[in-house]
């Protein structure tokens, strides 16, 4: 099955959404949080599309400017082959039809003021959808009555308000709001993250079966990669407002390219105590970067296993030449005297290897020139399977045979 | 942080003169100009003075007079008292004001504060509902009816206190402290316990006693320094208020202070001393505003540094 | 036993989806609500309140402004002294004798006559009051003789020999003395009438040379009349004071005022009346007349401040309800909207904020004094506003300066309720702006509001209290009652009931406020709300 | 067997509320021994957190520890101590310093307005009687054991300028600062993300082993169990439901729950399977089902888990599960084994 052959229902294209974060009128310095970069991706017709990443990453900011509760700052948003990002707010409602959201807080995404019937009509009632019927005060009624049935609640629950119900039928209840006006996208923002362990089966089997009768489109996105694994056909990793890896769910989980991905999956904890790859996690260092005003450089760089480079001192004038011009990875303390040596992603001038070297450190760490210089781009390594690192071949020997 | 300091001190100078600015504007926009008598002034009269105080110049050249001489700390004179100059009546009024402002400004921060702590600590005791009682009481009794009563009883009935001025030694402060300070002490211990009971709730205070630390420092170091933050923000346009004086303690309590002078500003349609009181009231309030919020930044770091 | 060990079918199993059937959000308040004890003391204060100010006026025997010339500064609780059965008095602070019933029923206000300093002893008469009608001026005869029989009065000094009265129109004569005075008669024409006590000059109107008319009281002592009357000055009018005299003594001595212990209490008279002598208060019994005694221009303070209450109230609410449109509506657009437009709305509301109230009030009094907005509806006329009354006036200054911080109030609510994911999904059904604004965000800001209206409005009626004590507030006749407590104020030693009073209506009515308030703060505390 | 340091037993904690009582935990018991690490794990209001904190001795007004013991022992020798009889005094002494705590939340667990030092010398101080200096040298020293970059430098900075994965560790810093017997971890990772929540388990796993701890880890994520816990105890609407080693709750479970908590979580590792959630939604503490509180969820539910609460039954010298099932009387289930002996 190949899905390129296939018209996708949403395609994005270099999406960027950033923010800005300079504040105060005597605070002239600029600060712009690039929440989303240039991120691009297809989701075809019944499939769905997996986003994942750690919190701060920017996926729910892609969902929300897909749909258009930010406005882009650029890139196509390409629906049904209408660029959305170019459609000014007032002429969205068509579209806003079409592609719906599911919400992570089923406590917050519900308005306590209103009953179960207003929340579920309010589409309805915003696009007229039964304007035409004889009776559309009855056909709102009884599509009320079969979409609450439909997600397991009952008809009399429907003049109820939300604060009488538990929190797997409030999502129940935001599940029933998005399917009211029969959309072709689901945007999926975190539906289980705030349910019970054992609510959560309840909603994806939900949304499973609703994929199935309705044909529905999924954007899932979620930072539980194993439930992400078992909803997705295809996943796109985040890492700081730029898509790491896009590749089919198990082309993702066997043949992971990206070194972010693999330290991701190998974090999940597994339910099994007898499972042994935890001995071979990779436990990542630090923390992650911060998205406000960027170096043109890989994201994951100062994270990255692959990017560091450790050179151990041979001779002094040879060790010298070495590190030159290179780049360095981390903050490295001289074991004695605790003194600062070498800060982060910093070009080392030949003074400063001097010094280095005057100071006794014989095995220091550095980043590779190219992943804190060049911000690598999503390639197609294997057919479907995108990876954006400038070592994709070198670091995946095995994998790629 | 320097940085902080300065950007506050810059906005808080840019709304000086916003206030200076709009005020001036208010008193030309007053319909009668500051001559107006009940009886007629001869024009010939009326255009000599205008010219001595500079009203027939236009108005932008007016207002830059007005803003040049606000640069020198010149408020004008009064229109009504000739000779009199409106620094010279806030120099009158204010040492008085700022006296007893200063007194009950301590009342209400060495008394309102602990009682407020008290109370949260007590909570739903007898203490805590008899010092909310009082407190309730007190910011919904009016200041005149304190001070009336502190006259009556304390000073008629039992004839503990002098009934009126300053001049018969520190007890003549009390009456004037304590009307003066009723409202804003009940607030600030209304505001310190619903404010500790919030911090006595916090995460953080929980962790403290998770690791051991003695319920002293748990209450008088973690929750008092956070549970301080909304108090102070209070206190600061509170104690400009209080030092600027009030107009009916000191009617009543028959003192010399700036509210008399500004009422009677107001009663007399005396404009010039109206809006000279008005911008230092605000200079004063602006100024106190500004302490408070470099108060706030030494008790709460995450303001000065979070940039 | 052992069937407790078979497995259930389904169908019998308990309904695991039921919901919990609860109440709404409001009914959830009003239970709340009605566990807070002193805030449900505060509701049924407010309603009262509410209920007396509308109501009130209609059931009140007196207007505002009626005045009970001869009732004047009567406390609401007074002495009274049993002289016989029947016949009881009042004395007033200001030495009014009074007739009062054994309940306190005040009746006819006795004329004092006469005064002896040296033993402190009042004469008092009772007034008898004749109607006297002058159609013309008379020019009178030069003085005449004294005569007999002196009754000699200290304050005026001033004595009357001899009067006969008319009956109906007629003219009477009424002779003067005083050692000092050039003058030493007055006659008028004779008039019919019989004389069977002693009489007293109470009240001459007379036409001075220049042609206006003075009206001289006894009060107003004797140098005053004597000095007016020559032989050109025309008497017009007269009342006379009749017979029953009655003689006071003061067991207290008449001190300085200053050293003079306050209030009624403590001065026990000695009151004889024909012969008998009381010198003990028989009892203390509530002024029947006045439930809450009168003023300084002897008007009933109940009714003054019933009618306080409505002035107080309606500036209260007016003021509240003008702050509730304009700050709810320019906080949820501020907030909204954000951005830039919402940094420039709140700096306008700071430079607001930072200008002191009075000043408002000072140019709104005069720029507004002149308007008068009257309309007709169905032929009817009504005033809208009138800015000289001083009402209108407050109101506005309150209105134009307190929505700054309900718009504050509302800004912060709503910046966080649009962040809110019912939010952002209305947005993405496509919901218009307008319907997100009214639907969905200002109803769940909806708590705080109604909790900041509830503070607001004692602090209005504190603050036209506070505007009308320094004499900015609602002009007189009305009053409101921080008029009522501004008036008082002027002599609240000597009648503090006057002071206390209204004070205690506006301390009422912010401590009903301020319980409520404070109920219903803690009744929509959102942390208290969860699921 | 390594010794024996805690004992809950009976332990019953409500919390009072305008609507009625909640019975948050209702009858615990639970042993802990030296060098294990418990997990407790439970959805949300099944009463794992106010356990930790019963054992801590913090449930706070308007919430009561009502019944039953938790005797806890401070030294090597034995000497068993009741919290829940202890003076205030006499716990804050325990506190931070025999047993301590981490919270979910690093961003409101630590005070806000006193810096990272300020806040872990007052705790050393506490214990110890250690100088201002030391007390500081020591406090750098444990920032560096629990993997802040540059302690020297940072130990000055406010909590607000750290990180939620750095709060965390700063957190444990403090925690371990006094080499507690006992550390009980509330939901450590929860808030974090899921690298930073790798990086927090290897941490606490490498400071019980450096330190000899018992820890009690307290987590809605089975995964989490499963790699960091020795023993497990499974908790349902404020009760045990089942406890064993974690093999025995992973390779065995004996009750229900258990094993519907199992069957509806997805795992990446497997192949992709339809979800069995467990129907229905987790009861109401405030009403709380007759019986056994899971009997309206239950797929094996019988006329007696509708009205009596069942007892522990001991599955095997590790495990035990509390489920009528495991009754002699009751009918077979498949893949419910009676164990041998039980009554």
């Amino acid at each position: 099955m190949s899905k390129t052959t296939e018209k996708p229902v949403l395609e994005v294209r270099n999406l960027k959404k950033y923010f800005d974060k300079s504040k105060g009128f005597f605070n002239r310095e600029e600060k712009i949080l690039t929440a989303v970069d240039d991120i691009s991706f297809k989701i075809y017709k019944g499939e769905t599309f997996g986003l994942v990443g750690e919190s701060g990453c920017g996926k729910t900011t892609t969902g929300r400017t897909i749909i258009k509760l930010y406005e882009p700052t650029g890139g196509s948003i390409l629906f049904d082959g209408v660029d959305l990002a170019t459609i000014p707010e007032k002429d969205m409602l068509p579209y806003r039809k079409d592609m719906q959201m599911i919400f992570q807080d089923p406590y917050a995404s519900l308005n306590g003021r209103m009953t179960v019937t207003d929340i579920v009509g309010e589409g309805i009632d915003t696009h007229g959808i039964f304007d035409d019927e004889d009776d559309p005060e009855l056909a709102r009624q009884e599509k009320i009555y079969e979409i609450l049935e439909s997600v397991g609640l009952k008809r009399e629950h429907a003049s109820r308000y939300p604060h009488e119900f538990s929190g797997g039928q409030r999502q129940r209840i935001g599940i029933a709001r998005a399917l009211a006006v029969d959309p072709k996208l689901i945007i999926c923002d975190e539906p289980i993250s705030a349910l019970d362990v054992s609510i959560q089966a309840q909603v994806v089997n939900m949304l499973e079966d609703f994929q199935k009768d309705k044909g529905l489109t999924y954007l899932f996105i979620a930072h539980d990669l194993s439930m992400v694994k078992h909803i997705s056909d295809r996943i796109g990793v985040m890492y700081v407002g730029k898509l790491m890896e896009v590749a089919s769910s198990d082309d993702l989980y066997l043949k992971p390219l990206h070194p972010y991905t693999k330290a991701l999956l190998s974090s999940i904890p597994v339910p099994d105590p007898d499972n042994k790859d935890t001995e071979n996690r990779i436990v990542l260092e630090g923390d992650v970067t911060s998205p406000i005003n960027p170096k043109p450089r890989c994201r994951f760089c100062t994270r990255c296993e692959y990017s560091k480079e450790v050179l151990e001192e041979e001779s002094s004038s040879n060790f010298r030449d070495k590190i030159i011009n290179r780049y360095s990875r981390e903050i490295i303390l001289h074991p004695e005297t605790h003194e600062l040596v070498v800060t982060d992603g910093q070009l080392i001038t030949p003074a400063l290897a001097d010094k280095i070297i005057n100071i006794g450190l014989n095995k220091i760490t550095l980043g590779k020139e190219k992943c804190f210089n060049e911000v690598p781009k999503l390639k197609e390594v294997i057919p479907d399977h995108f990876v954006a690192c400038h070592f994709t071949k070198k670091i995946n020997k095995d994998l790629l045979k | 942080m320097k940085r902080y300091y300065i950007k506050r001190v810059l906005s808080a100078l840019a709304t000086i003169i916003i206030i200076a600015s709009v005020t001036f504007f208010i008193m030309k926009f007053i319909p009668g100009g500051p001559f107006t008598r009940e009886k007629k002034i001869p024009q010939s009269i009326l255009d000599s003075l205008n010219a001595k105080y500079g009203l027939d110049e236009p108005l932008l050249i007016q207002y830059k007079n007005y803003m040049l001489r606000l640069l020198q700390f010149d408020l004008g004179v009064s229109f009504k008292q000739q000779d009199t100059t409106v620094n010279e009546m806030i120099a009158q009024g204010f040492p008085t004001s700022a006296k007893v402002g200063i007194l009950a400004s301590s009342l209400i921060v060495l008394v309102g504060i602990p009682i407020g702590i008290i109370s949260a600590l007590k909570k739903s005791s007898a203490i805590d509902y008899s010092v909310m009682f009082l407190a309730t009481l007190g910011v919904t009794v009016p200041n005149f009816v304190i001070a009336t009563l502190i006259i009556y009883f304390f000073a008629g009935q039992w004839n503990i206190l002098p009934t009126s001025g300053i001049s018969e030694g520190p007890l003549s402060y009390v009456g004037p402290m304590i009307a003066l300070a009723g409202y804003s002490l009940s607030f600030v211990a209304r505001l310190t316990r619903s404010s500790m009971l919030e911090v006595l709730r916090q995460d953080y205070v929980r962790t403290a006693r998770a690791n051991g630390l003695s319920e002293f420092k748990v209450i008088y170091k973690h929750a008092l320094k956070n549970a301080m933050i909304p108090v102070l923000t209070y206190l600061g346009p509170m104690i400009a208020a209080i030092l600027t004086g009030s107009f009916v303690v000191e009617k009543i309590f028959v003192l010399p202070g700036m509210g008399r002078f500004f009422v009677e500003s107001v009663t007399n349609r005396n404009f010039t001393v109206t809006i000279g009181f008005t911008v230092f009231y605000a200079v004063f309030y602006i100024i106190m505003i500004l302490l408070v919020d470099i108060a706030y930044s030494i008790i709460d770091p995450r303001i000065r540094l979070d940039s | 036993m052992k069937d407790k060990f078979k497995l259930l079918p389904k169908e019998e199993k308990r309904d695991i989806e039921e919901t919990r059937k609860s109440l709404t959000y409001w009914e959830d308040v009003w239970r709340r609500l009605k566990n807070h004890k002193s805030s449900m003391f505060g509701l049924v204060g407010v309603i009262l309140i509410v209920f007396v100010a509308i109501f009130g006026p209609f059931f009140s025997p007196y207007g505002y402004e009626d005045t009970f010339t001869d009732y004047i500064n009567v406390p609401p609780r007074i002495d009274i002294y049993k002289i016989t059965e029947e016949k009881y008095f009042y004395v007033s602070e200001n030495r009014y004798l009074i007739e009062s019933t054994e309940n306190g029923t005040l009746g006819t206000r006795y004329n004092e006559v006469a005064r002896d300093l040296i033993n402190r002893v009042l004469y008092f008469s009772k007034p008898y009051k004749i109607k006297t009608e002058i159609t013309s001026s008379t020019t009178y005869p030069a003085p005449t003789d004294l005569a007999e029989n002196v009754f000699y009065s200290e304050t005026w000094g001033i004595g009357l020999i001899d009067a006969e009265f008319a009956t109906g129109d007629e003219f009477i004569d009424i002779a003067y003395i005083h050692p000092d005075s050039p003058l030493t008669s007055l006659s008028f024409e004779e008039a019919d009438f019989e004389l069977n006590d002693d009489y007293l000059l109470d009240n001459v109107t007379f036409i001075n040379p220049s042609g206006d008319a003075d009206a001289i009281s006894s009060d107003e002592g004797a140098e005053f009349l004597i000095e007016q009357f020559d032989t050109n000055t025309k008497i017009i009018d007269i009342r006379v004071s009749s017979s029953d005299i009655v003689s006071v003594d003061y067991s207290l001595k008449l001190v300085e005022p200053s050293e003079r212990p306050e209030g009624m209490e403590d001065v026990i008279y000695q009151i004889e009346y024909k012969g008998n002598e009381v010198s003990e208060v028989y009892d203390t019994v509530r002024n029947q007349n006045n439930f809450l005694g009168t003023d300084h221009l002897g008007r009933d303070v109940l009714t003054r401040i019933i009618f306080g209450a409505r002035i107080s109230l309606t500036v209260a609410l007016v003021a509240t309800l003008v702050n509730f449109f304009i700050g709810v509506v320019y906080g949820t657009v501020a907030g909204y909207v954000g951005g830039s437009v919402d940094n420039y709305m709140m700096r306008i509301v700071d430079i607001i904020n930072s200008i002191p109230l009075v000043l408002y009030v000072i140019l709104l009094s005069v720029v507004l004094n002149e308007v008068v907005i009257d309309f007709n509806l169905f032929g009817r006329h009504f005033t809208l506003f009138r800015g000289s009354g001083g009402l209108g006036t407050i109101i506005v200054a309150l209105g134009f300066v307190y929505w700054v911080n309900m718009a504050r109030l509302v800004r912060g609510q709503i910046i966080g309720l649009k962040r809110q994911e019912y939010v952002l999904a209305a947005r993405t059904i496509g919901v218009s702006n307008i319907k997100i604004m009214t639907r969905h965000l200002v109803p769940n800001a909806m708590g705080p509001i109604i909790v900041s209206m509830t503070m607001m409005i004692p602090a209005a009626v504190f603050t036209e209290a506070f505007l009308s004590f320094i004499g900015l507030g609602v002009s007189a006749p009305q009053a409101s009652w921080g008029t009522l407590a501004n008036e008082a104020l002027q002599a609240f030693r000597r009648y503090p009931y006057q002071l206390f009073y209204p004070s205690l209506a506006i301390s009422i009515t912010m401590l009903a406020f301020n319980f409520l308030g404070d109920g219903l703060r803690d009744a929509l505390d959102p942390r208290l709300r969860q699921g | 067997m390594s010794k024996k340091i805690l004992e809950v037993k009976n332990l019953e904690t409500s919390f009072y509320t305008h609507l009625g009582e909640v019975q948050a935990v209702r009858n615990i018991s639970f042993d802990l021994h030296q060098g294990e690490i418990l997990g407790i794990v439970g959805e949300s209001g099944s009463g794992k957190s106010v356990t930790s904190l019963s054992v801590m001795n913090l449930i706070e007004d308007p919430g009561e520890i009502k019944g039953g013991s938790i005797r806890f022992s401070p030294n090597v020798d034995d000497n068993f101590i009741d919290i829940t009889k202890m003076t205030r005094e006499q716990i804050s002494q325990i506190r931070g310093n025999d047993i301590s705590m981490i919270f979910q939340d690093p961003m409101t667990a630590m005070n806000p307005v006193f810096k990272i030092q300020n806040q872990m010398v007052e705790v050393i101080q506490r214990h110890t009687d250690l100088n201002k200096e030391d007390a500081i040298r020591r406090a750098k020293d444990l920032l560096g054991q629990v993997g802040i970059p540059d302690p020297e430098g940072q130990i000055t900075d406010y909590p607000f300028q750290f990180s939620g994965g750095m709060r965390q560790r700063a957190m444990i810093a403090t925690a371990i600062s006094c080499n507690p017997r006992l550390l009980i971890a509330d939901e450590p990772t929860t808030a974090l993300d899921v690298t930073i929540q790798a990086q927090i388990l290897e941490l606490l796993k490498k400071l019980q082993n450096k330190i000899d701890m018992s820890i009690i880890l307290i987590t809605h994520d089975l995964g989490v169990i499963a790699e960091a816990a020795t023993h497990v105890v499974v908790m349902y609407g404020g009760q045990i439901m089942e406890k064993g080693t974690v093999r025995d709750i992973f390779n065995n479970p004996m009750h229900p729950y258990t094993r519907g908590l199992h069957k509806s979580i997805p795992t990446a590792t497997k192949e992709k399977k339809r979800l069995i959630p467990i129907e229905g939604s987790p009861p109401d503490l405030l009403d709380p089902p007759t019986g056994c509180p899971f009997n309206p969820r239950c797929p094996h539910a019988m006329t007696i888990c509708t009205e009596e609460s069942p007892k522990m039954y001991t599955v095997s010298d590790t495990q035990s599960s509390k489920c009528w099932l495991m009754d002699e009387k009751a009918p077979k289930v498949k893949g419910y084994k009676k164990p041998k002996g039980a009554k």
